[in-house]
């Protein structure tokens, strides 16, 4: 191995020569500093080649000597990849500081060099004292690097942040010197064998060493001077000090765990969980991006520093050092890369202060970047995180496991709101261009998906069909300049491929949603060519969502399973991100979907889902209350509406009609992974049948008062989710044929529906259904398509929505469920209401002089739609074309309570004949119709407007068709019902969080002082702590 | 007043943080198995009378390596700091300051020789007797501060302070790089031959890495002072 | 022994020539008996017969659409249906229609299927009123079948069974093997929801922004509305006859079917000379207050 | 432990350390003035070095310097090992001293420069970024 003193050498010997270099020129000398880097990044390189392939680690000498008497490098794992973490940072960072070093004094240069140089040292060495001085090497390089390009509030920000590290190294200092005198020595491992330290005055010494590297990490509350710099330093300078200096810091604390006692690790942890908690607190409540990410970063350091800590503490994971420096390397790279990204791409952007959104390829490395730091997959933060919280929930660490999703959720929210807003741009912003300035993000957003893709076909999830989705999206971002039809064919190549290569490992159940999921997503990326154009971003997502979606099926461990989870959520939430409103609706979407996903990944963690017996319990309640907000139950249904309503047309019937399967698909899997029971027991399916019923009736009345269409529809999806859910739980064997049956039907006239809508709302170009009327003689096939999906949707026989309804109220009255079915009743009778305004509203009634010349819809969206309905009429007409595979699908779990006798099927209760009904229905329609056309006499057209209208004749069209508020006296009746408690509970929720971040960033007066007596404080506290544990 | 309440809660949680090390650790009887084998051996391995400075510049070499590194780093960031340009001075002659007393100035003309001479005795001397590369750079900048306050209006030769500085530097890292090839380890000062102990010529290169410690110190402390007099472009 | 297919078309055309005169007649004897309560002659009882013949002998038909021509073949279609689906008489097998279709539930939401159709036919119109009517209607419609929805489940609770001619074997053998007898609570809570169905006074207010033709068909005319007007019979004798199977013994032969009805339809008319008219949404919350709690009250005691 | 045991093992050294450190951290908490911080936590440093000191110090030794007040000769190697003090803390202190000057010297620029910047030389205005 290369030894590390050449290197430092190289560095010291550049960068005193360096002012000599300066006068051939300042780009020579960059390019001096620029290859410094490089040669500690290729050494870093190859040491991690040797190490990775079975090379033993090294210590290296100085002056001849080795340990106690001369200091000591070592090159291990964990520092080749710190040094090689720090020099990529520093590169990358250089880069982008290469026009501002090329303008200021040489001094920046130079002390980008020590900086670098330092933090590399504080990795390498195994000396105490000598760590000192590498600390003060990287902290006066820093300070140097904060003012070198004369920003004003950085020059503030700097004095701020000496204060505090003035204060860092008399404490590192106090504690070096009584650990050498009382453990005689200064090298750390020969320290650490020892036993000296462990006395009182030992415990004191190496606190004050622990003190010091703490106040370094920037915990709460002793870390404004660190936020103030993040937020006013050169963005690069703040890539450095929130990636390569956290590394390095980090990586000291790591060295000098085994000095420390479990006292001092429990407050280690107790400090970096906190720090994460009120990191997070705060950082939602910043709208400075770059100061946002600034407490985003000492969160995440606290974070990697509790976990280290905890690890060490034996209280998590398997291994000991193995799993903390899995988990904690993990979620180490992944900070450093993704903020490294982050300060680089959202510095240039407010260094240009500009206000647009942001150029396609800047966009997705923001959108990677992100991603990655909340910890969605395929990430490196994304493993480590599934590993800690299965740590934890094996060590029964409740609530450190509540603290670390929540933190993760409220950082989801900040850095995705940020997202949104970069992805969208304030209106009438020119994009931005950040032009060479992508290149550093581009580059560790590259790192971070192959680190990522890397650990999880090595590792965890090799079934390359699981990576599918992100295959399918990398591809076709690739493609995405390239005409819509050719990507949305290749959409439905994917999803094809995908149906054939899983098929065989489907059980029945899981063919049977693969119809739904994967057939669904198909369908939508062939109506997404109803618009000319490449439609950039629309296929790439709809392809991986849809395959996700399959990945979800194929999934066979937990890890899989939950992999393909995140995966659905991360492409379905950019879905609608893309539509047009969508800013607000996909944060809300992200931040639900992701706390439901959190539920449930805390719940696959816990639980022992192999034998199925110890998952019955809490396990089990957490993943089935995860999957109900992702189903959107009511209560914790307030991103749906948004959702569905500003997401592209196609993307809202994919996610209605296709996703929402997912988590039924989910919901079943979990009881018959518990045997087919829920977990919990009786109390559980009875309170989820009440949960679900109220789903249906809150769905149905908010359904009843929107303008919107696509929010009627959403409203209207939710409510059919609930009568899903709540036949589910019925949790027999017509439950869950009703249960599926439903499943089946909503898939097929929400389909339609949203089909046809999305064809009306291209052609008039608006939403609000009083703005639409009389539109059967524009556009006829999606009138009879809307037709028959509503009459399905309503459950009027002969079609087969009938049989949901029949099926529904025979299970509920079977079961002893009256007054759920009773509310049933009323919750049906209730669609009634908004499926007739839909119908009324778009196609019936006066038609709108402004849209005389709509058409009809595109072949894109007709076809679908007449296949839809041929297959909706032959479901109608032979319901045993779907209840027979339902009824296998079922099979003997539960004792039968239906029975086909020919085409009539029989309950406990009646009976009902699906064909003869049809039969009997189209006779007696028939015969109404030859009676009325026998006596039609002399049949006359008028114009639309020619009515009688009480004595006088109205003027004009628009106000006579009767469409706005359109069931005003039932909301004055019922509207008690539908005051929105769940959106004004999670408004209230959302408050309270942030006043809690408001009351914490009080502390951060931007008074160095005050921060400087936040760090003394916090370390008498961390003192007084001690000395109670 | 709350605030007030707060540092001095903040200083007595300190204090009472210390006391258990400053005031409870009392005072060793004898040194410790590292200090008593430093003493035994320095001389022998270094040829060197000063122990301390065997360990500063060779047993612990690296950290003094690193320690010019911080004042290298800290100058750096002075320089960058205080351009005239940045301190808003720009090209505009400095106003008329104050000329200094007569007592200053003639002092000034007598000590400035021997201020420079005590340094470079003091540096070279560091392997012998108290003192060493810092302390004789520092007794040379002191020198030049005296120059500045007697003649405000002098200014100190960039160019040269650079030189010097770079140049003290850069050898330095080569004298380490010359005990890792001449003999076992980067910054091995026996890569020259260590003489007699007690004598000038002796140690290995401990006196000419100390000398070259005290140019570099004596160079970058005037630097310092330069700048902070603002006489930087 | 099954019953040939050309011979049950032939059983259920008879049952609904029977049914419509029986409607019509119905219709026409209550107007009169409402003009005899307000003190006025009143019309002649065969007044609907000449109603209807006007209607469809009309020389000429206005429409406004496909949609619009077909609403009142949808709203026959519907009542015609909804009778088809019941037994009216028990044990008859004349009058035993197509009720192996399906069960009570069947019956409930096949009624939805005429007035679906009706309100699109309707509001193909263009008239506003046309919608105004089933925003009301349907809203109205949403509260009764509150109460009626119970009073079905108490009935099913009671006898275990969905399917009416399974309901109406279990109230053989006597007045006090009724569901009016042994759950009157359910039969209160019906009869109430009855008077929302079928829009009488105070629950009129459906019809009430034309007041001439009844429900939303403003624009309609001729046949389509001598259609409409012969629905009116079939649909309401339907309705009286699931009533009476299921709250008030059904019945074995035709007389009793007619006394029992006729009986059933007079209450709904003395009430609705009784009250004034609600406001929509004073009817809705009527309906889920009371006759709600009457329902609940009848499941429990079913269920108990 | 009594109050005399007490104060006997205290290192009169180390506690002037300590209590310049504690003066020192009083100024940097309590003063306003960018260059008085500057000072004080020059101050705190400086008792921290005394602090390092202490603990090298043996009562009754000398510097560990290799001449005629240790030894008689120069190979008595073992002899004047043990008349001399340890020299670790004061080879470490050389360290921290020089380190602590340099800060001392960049802290004090940034004084120099947010002064010539017109911001005034009390810390409380500088206080923009907040919260």
């Amino acid at each position: 191995m290369v030894n590390p003193l050449w290197l430092f050498a190289l560095s010291l010997g550049a960068a005193f020569l360096l002012p000599l270099v300066d006068r051939l020129g300042r780009r020579i000398a960059l390019v001096l500093v620029h290859g410094v880097t490089a040669a500690w990044l290729a050494a870093g390189l190859s040491w991690l080649a040797v190490l990775l392939s079975g090379g033993e680690a090294a210590e290296f000498g100085t002056a001849g000597f080795r340990a106690p008497l001369a200091i000591v490098l070592r090159v291990g794992l964990a520092e080749a990849a710190g040094v090689t973490a720090i020099a990529l940072t520093g590169l990358l960072a250089a880069f982008s500081l290469t026009r501002s070093l090329r303008e200021a004094p040489l001094g920046g240069a130079m002390a980008l060099l020590m900086a670098l140089m330092g933090l590399s040292g504080i990795v390498l060495t195994r000396d105490l004292f000598n760590l000192f001085v590498f600390l003060e090497i990287s902290a006066i390089g820093t300070y140097g690097l904060l003012g070198f390009d004369d920003r004003k509030p950085a020059l503030r920000s700097a004095f701020k942040y000496m204060i505090a590290g003035g204060l860092a190294s008399s404490l590192y200092l106090i504690g070096v010197i009584y650990v050498y005198r009382l453990a005689d020595t200064l090298n750390l491992d020969i320290a650490a064998a020892g036993t000296a330290l462990s006395g009182p005055a030992g415990t004191a010494a190496v606190f004050f060493l622990l003190a010091a590297l703490l106040v370094e990490l920037k915990p709460f509350p002793a870390n404004g001077w660190a936020v103030d710099a993040y937020e006013t330093a050169h963005p690069g300078i703040s890539a450095i000090l929130s990636g390569a200096s956290a590394t390095a810091l980090l990586l000291a604390l790591w060295k000098i765990l085994p000095l420390l006692g479990p006292a001092h690790l429990s407050l280690v942890a107790g400090s970096g969980l906190a720090t994460f908690a009120a990191g997070n607190l705060v950082g939602a409540r910043q709208d400075r991006p770059l100061r946002m990410l600034g407490y985003s970063s000492v969160a995440q350091v606290g974070l990697v520093a509790a976990v280290a800590a905890l690890a060490r503490l034996g209280g998590l994971g398997d291994g000991g050092a193995d799993f903390a420096a899995a988990v904690a390397g993990g979620l180490l790279l992944n900070h450093l890369l993704a903020k490294t990204g982050l300060f680089l791409l959202a510095g240039a952007v407010e260094d240009d202060d500009a206000r647009g959104r942001l150029a396609p390829l800047s966009l997705a490395a923001a959108g990677v970047l992100s991603a990655a730091l909340v910890g969605l997959p395929p990430f490196p933060g994304f493993w480590a995180k599934w590993r800690l919280v299965r740590a934890l929930a094996d060590s029964g660490l409740w609530w450190i496991l509540a603290i670390v999703l929540g933190g993760s959720l409220l950082e989801a929210f900040y850095v995705f709101r940020w997202l949104g807003l970069r992805a969208k741009g304030e209106a009438g912003e020119a994009p931005v261009r950040l032009g060479i300035r992508s290149a550093g993000p581009v580059l560790a957003a590259l790192l971070l998906a192959a680190a990522g893709a890397l650990a999880g076909i090595r590792g965890p999830v090799p079934d390359l069909l699981l990576w599918a989705p992100w295959a399918a999206a990398a591809i076709l971002f690739l493609l995405d300049g390239t005409p819509g039809w050719l990507k949305g064919l290749l959409s439905v190549a994917a999803a094809a491929a995908f149906g054939a290569a899983a098929w065989d490992r489907l059980d029945g159940f899981r063919q049977f949603f693969a119809v739904m999921l994967l057939g669904g997503g198909a369908l939508f990326s062939i109506a997404a060519l109803r618009k000319g154009g490449p439609r950039r971003g629309l296929h790439p997502l709809l392809a991986a969502a849809t395959l996700a979606l399959g990945a979800i099926l194929v999934a066979r461990t937990p890890l899989e399973f939950f992999f393909a989870w995140e995966t659905m959520t991360a492409a379905s939430w950019l879905l609608v991100l893309r539509g047009r409103g969508g800013e607000k609706p996909a944060l809300s979407y992200i931040v639900f979907g992701l706390g439901g996903a959190f539920l449930l990944m805390a719940g696959l963690a816990a639980g022992g889902w192999d034998g199925g017996i110890a998952a019955a319990g809490w396990p089990g309640l957490l993943v089935l209350v995860g999957l109900l907000v992702k189903a959107g139950a009511l209560g914790v249904h307030v991103w749906l509406p948004g959702s569905y309503a500003e997401s592209d047309d196609e993307s809202s019937g994919f996610l209605s009609s296709a996703l929402s399967k997912a988590p039924i698909f989910a919901l079943f899997a979990l009881a018959l992974s518990l045997g087919a029971a829920l977990p919990g027991g009786p109390w559980t399916s009875r309170a989820l049948g009440w949960l679900g019923l109220a789903t249906a009736l809150g769905g149905a009345l908010y359904a009843v008062y929107q303008e919107d269409i696509k929010r009627t529809l959403a409203y209207s999806s939710l409510g059919q989710i609930g009568y899903i859910l709540l036949a589910f739980a019925a949790m027999d064997q017509a439950g869950w044929t009703t249960s599926l049956y439903l499943a089946l039907n909503h898939f097929l006239y929400k389909s339609m529906l949203f089909l046809a809508v999305a064809g009306v709302i291209q052609r008039t170009g608006t939403r609000n259904m009083y703005e639409m009327g009389g539109l059967i003689k524009k556009m006829p096939v999606s009138f009879l398509s809307v037709l028959m999906a509503i009459i399905a949707l309503s459950g009027v026989p002969p079609l087969s929505g009938f049989g949901g309804k029949w099926l529904l109220y025979s299970t509920l009255i079977g079961k002893g469920w009256y007054l759920e079915t009773a509310v049933a009743f009323f919750a049906s009778a209730v669609a009634f209401l908004y499926l007739y305004r839909l119908i009324h509203s778009i196609f019936l009634g006066q038609p709108k002089p402004s849209q005389a010349n709509v058409r009809e819809a595109p072949v894109a969206l007709v076809l679908p739609q007449l296949v839809l309905m041929a297959v909706l009429m032959a479901v109608s007409v032979f319901p045993r074309l779907m209840l027979d595979p339902i009824l296998a699908l079922v099979g003997d779990r539960f004792p039968a309570a239906f029975v086909f006798e020919g085409t009539r099927l029989r309950s406990a209760l009646g009976y009902w004949d699906g064909t003869l009904t049809m039969i009997v229905t189209g006779g007696v329609f028939a015969l109404c119709l030859v009676w009325m056309l026998a006596n039609l006499h002399n049949p006359q057209s008028v114009k639309q407007f020619n009515i009688v209208f009480a004595a006088e004749r109205p003027l004009r069209p628009e106000t006579t068709h009767y469409a706005w508020r359109f069931f005003e006296p039932y909301r004055k009746a019922l509207g008690f019902l539908t005051r929105e408690r769940a959106e004004r509970f999670w408004d209230a929720f959302g408050t309270g969080a942030a006043s809690v971040g408001g009351a914490l960033r009080r502390l951060y007066t931007g008074n160095g002082q005050t921060y400087a007596l936040h760090v003394v404080l916090y370390v008498a506290v961390l003192y007084l702590l001690l000395g109670v544990l | 007043m709350m605030r007030r309440v707060l540092v001095f809660l903040a200083v007595a949680g300190l204090a009472w943080a210390l006391l258990p090390l400053a005031l409870g650790s009392g005072v060793p009887e004898a040194p410790g198995a590292l200090a008593t084998a430093y003493l035994t051996d320095a001389p022998a391995d270094f040829g060197a009378a000063n122990i301390v400075t065997a360990i500063v510049v060779s047993y612990r070499g690296f950290d003094t390596l690193g320690e010019v590194a911080v004042l290298f780093a800290a100058t750096a960031g002075v320089g960058a700091l205080l351009t005239r340009k940045r301190l808003g001075l720009g090209d505009a002659e400095p106003e008329a300051k104050p000329a200094a007393t007569e007592i200053l100035v003639t002092a000034t003309g007598l000590l400035t020789g021997l201020l420079v001479m005590f340094g470079v005795y003091i540096f070279l001397h560091g392997h012998l007797t108290p003192g060493g590369g810092f302390q004789g750079g520092v007794v040379i900048a002191t020198a030049l501060l005296l120059g500045l306050l007697a003649r405000p209006e002098s200014h100190l030769s960039h160019g040269i302070l650079a030189a010097v500085e770079s140049l003290s530097g850069a050898a330095y890292v080569g004298m380490g790089l010359l005990g890792a090839f001449l003999a076992w380890g980067f910054l091995d000062p026996r890569a020259l031959p260590l003489g007699r102990i007690g004598s000038l010529v002796s140690a290995g290169s401990i006196p000419v890495i100390y000398s070259l410690i005290g140019l570099k110190v004596g160079a970058e402390l005037s630097g310092i002072l330069d700048a902070l007099k603002g006489d930087r472009e | 022994m099954e019953t040939g297919i050309l011979t049950r078309i032939g059983y259920a055309l008879v049952s609904l020539f029977v049914i419509t005169n029986y409607g019509l007649l119905l219709i026409g004897s209550m107007a009169r008996i409402s003009a005899k309560v307000q003190g006025r002659v009143g019309q002649p009882v065969w007044q609907p017969y000449i109603d209807i013949v006007k209607s469809t002998a009309k020389r000429n038909s206005i429409g406004h659409g496909i949609m619009f021509y077909l609403g009142p073949v949808f709203r026959l279609a519907g009542g015609v249906g909804t009778y088809m689906f019941i037994p009216a008489v028990y044990g008859s097998v004349l009058f035993r229609n197509f009720s192996d279709s399906g069960d009570l539930l069947l019956v409930m939401y096949f009624i939805f299927f005429g007035q679906l159709g009706m309100a699109l036919g309707a509001s193909e119109g263009g008239h506003p009123y046309s919608a105004i009517g089933v925003s009301r209607g349907l809203s109205q419609m949403t509260a009764f079948e509150v109460p009626f929805a119970l009073s079905v489940i108490a009935v099913a609770i009671q006898y275990r069974t969905l399917d009416i001619t399974a309901i109406v074997a279990a109230q053989q053998g006597g007045f006090w093997n009724w569901t009016v007898a042994t759950n009157p609570l359910a039969v209160v809570a019906a009869l109430i929801a009855f008077l929302g169905m079928s829009m009488h006074n105070p629950f009129s207010i459906v019809i009430a922004p034309q007041e001439i033709p009844i429900g939303p068909p403003t624009e309609y005319q001729s046949n389509l509305l001598g259609m409409l007007q012969t629905n009116r019979a079939i649909f309401n004798g339907a309705k009286l006859v699931l009533y009476m199977n299921l709250y008030f013994g059904g019945a074995t032969d035709i007389v009793t079917m007619v006394v029992k009805t006729f009986l059933i339809y007079f209450i709904n008319v003395f009430v609705g000379q009784a009250f004034p008219r609600f406001r929509v949404d004073q009817s809705i919350r009527f309906f889920l207050g009371v006759p709600t709690l009457i329902g609940i009250a009848s499941v429990i005691i079913a269920a108990i | 432990m009594s109050l005399l045991e007490f104060v006997s093992r205290i290192n009169p050294v180390a506690a002037s350390g300590a209590v310049l450190v504690l003066v020192g951290v009083w100024g940097v908490l309590a003063r306003p003035n960018l260059f008085k911080i500057a000072i004080a936590t020059s101050v705190m440093e400086t008792g921290v070095n005394l602090v390092i000191l202490s603990t090298g110090y043996i009562r009754g030794r000398t510097a560990p310097i290799l001449d005629s007040a240790v030894a008689g000769t120069a190979t008595d190697a073992a002899g004047a090992a043990a008349r001399m003090t340890d020299p670790v803390p004061q080879a470490l202190v050389l360290t921290a001293i020089v380190i602590g000057l340099a800060v001392t010297a960049l802290q004090l620029s940034y004084a120099v420069r947010l002064r010539a910047a017109g911001g005034g030389s009390s810390i409380e205005s500088y206080g923009d970024e907040k919260w």
